[in-house]
């Protein structure tokens, strides 16, 4: 891809490819698998992203790209719901609980968060509310690699989706709610432990979907 | 008294809590707790019954927090371990936390109310099912899965038993605490009179008719020029429990 | 819809919501069908298409704007048709991940089994997961006979075919394994919550937690 065009045209031209898989994969895929696919960077599959990203902030766009984590899925723009509801005759998503919410939030803002972590900033045990969320679909858990007999809880896509955003970033507040200054060192140490959890991305083509 | 505040609506202790404060409208401070720290005993004393076994715990551990607070409110000669004073500063923050969460939580509520979702594409859509198994498939693989499958499925017996050991140590724990509330009240009226600081004194004798008040501890004077003796109430456990 | 913008934002909206649509349909729509469904001319649907086919002609996007006699459809660009192709091809060659392993097993032992049960029994939400097994025609689904808005999994003859067997019930140990009561305990407990889930459901604040 390096012979013919200049950078912004291989550019234009992964992120057409990009495109083309997200619309017939439907479900995210990383970008990982993607820059595999297409025998690319990751980091031009990072640069891609963002001019897909930004092709479809135009008024007349009906998609937007979601992005989370290291992963990312085109969808349609939260602003033409009701019609697409209509449309594709789905039931409308029951409203969830006072204590979902606190739990979802909790996740949201501060994920990955393990169980212990959730029930103590809400002094209360959750189990309840995180099945509900898990079995929902609104997130999603993977064994803690500090400890195999915990799961760590993050938001899914499909919670996202729900909220109508593209990313975390754009939930309310999400700069001052994301940090914890109290455990501001006990989050930079699990951080370094980051590397060992990429178990799953390590085959670029694998059909795993525990997403 | 603002006795329409339920326990029952509450799941959790820090949600009570903050409720109780904010009811008052006061800001999340040792104060506030300190006054908040009777209706909340009271609380759950009356719907103990009431509350899920799987909290009961997280309330009964935020219980004893208060009961310090208190105690030391009444009587603020008393001296606090490095580990009681940990454990109440560890309240306030998490109280402070849990509100910027219950605050988020509403953000997210009115996000989900927007109803302005986004859809998914079906994964191949409109592509033919084909038939393509994985390689290696067997029953035996089927089987292993299932059995494993059912083997996480955490008995619902356990869990029950492990709560209300958690419940049955925590309540020995607040006894513990109790007792030695007691001894330590005690000791420290006697230090003080000993002192002979008047004013000290006086205070200090202040301060045990207001625990008495509060039935919080007793007062006992054998006869009229006797000692005063002062213990933590006896039916104290009675009155929480 | 007329009062507010101009034409051209009214256009860029319209645009926008076949758009929206197309995405989450997979056939062809008439242009009758979606005049009818946006409430506007059939003549505005002609001007939105126009301005996705132009945008679509940029040299990022991967999809393009089918139009057939009178009908429209959303498709991937011709020139991403064997990459997406080969995606589609090496998708279905790939092993199963561990959860749609785990979902056909247990479709396998509780067949037929709705997707809440399915759920319930694994804890997670196992809709990717079913969609795949669809897709590789592992599994078939029927609508259930005792609740129409839900389908119930079976494995497909041709996976018991590729299994050597004649029925489910030859699966090792199928008779206790099937009718395990760690599982059924799971899938009452789900049933029983059921009707206090929807009574929360209206208000997502209501104070009552949808266990």
């Amino acid at each position: 891809m390096s012979e013919t065009g200049s950078t912004s045209t291989d550019a234009a031209m992964i992120a057409s490819r990009i495109e083309s898989i997200l619309f017939t994969n439907g479900e995210p895929i990383t970008r990982k698998r993607l820059a595999a696919v297409l025998d690319v960077s990751e980091d031009s599959v990072r640069e891609a992203a963002g001019i897909l990203r930004h092709r479809h902030e135009d008024d007349s766009s009906g998609l937007i790209l979601i992005e989370l984590d290291d992963a990312m899925e085109l969808s349609t723009a939260p602003k033409n719901a009701s019609l697409v509801e209509s449309f594709v005759a789905k039931d409308r998503e029951e409203g969830l609980g006072k204590a979902t919410l606190e739990v979802l939030s909790v996740i949201a803002y501060r994920a990955p968060v393990t169980r212990s972590e959730i029930d103590a900033i809400r002094g209360v045990n959750s189990s309840f509310a995180l099945r509900n969320l898990l079995l929902r679909g609104l997130i999603e858990r993977e064994t803690n690699p500090l400890d195999t007999r915990e799961y760590r809880y993050s938001p899914s896509f499909r919670m996202l989706e729900l909220l109508g955003i593209g990313s975390v970033s754009e939930l309310p507040d999400h700069a001052s709610l994301s940090s914890d200054e109290r455990a501001a060192g006990l989050v930079s140490a699990s951080e370094e432990v980051k590397p060992d959890d990429s178990e799953s991305g390590s085959d670029p083509l694998s059909a795993d979907d525990d997403r | 008294m603002p006795c329409h505040i339920r326990i029952t609506l509450f799941e959790g202790p820090l949600e009570l809590l903050l409720a109780l404060i904010e009811d008052r409208k006061l800001d999340v401070t040792r104060v506030s707790l300190a006054e908040v720290a009777d209706q909340y005993l009271a609380f759950l004393s009356a719907e103990r019954d009431r509350i899920d076994l799987a909290n009961l715990a997280s309330f009964l551990v935020i219980a004893s927090r208060l009961i310090l607070i208190k105690s030391k409110m009444l009587l603020p000669v008393l001296e606090f371990t490095d580990e009681e004073e940990e454990a109440i500063e560890d309240l306030e923050i998490r109280l402070a936390e849990y509100r910027k969460f219950r605050e988020a939580s509403l953000g997210l509520a009115r996000l989900f109310e927007r109803g302005s979702r986004s859809f998914p594409r079906e994964k191949f859509l409109g592509a033919p099912e084909t038939f393509s198994p994985p390689k290696g498939l067997t029953v035996d693989v089927l089987a292993r899965q299932f059995e494993n499958l059912l083997g996480a499925i955490p008995s619902k017996e356990r869990i029950i038993e492990e709560t209300i050991e958690e419940v049955m140590s925590l309540e020995e724990r607040i006894a513990t605490l109790q007792d030695s509330l007691r001894v330590r009240a005690q000791m420290t009226f006697r230090e003080l009179a000993a002192a002979g600081n008047r004013m000290e004194v006086i205070v200090s004798f202040l301060a045990v008719l207001e625990l008495v008040k509060q039935r919080f501890v007793v007062a006992d004077q054998g006869d009229a020029f006797g000692d005063i003796r002062i213990s933590v109430a006896e039916r104290e456990s009675a009155v929480f429990f």
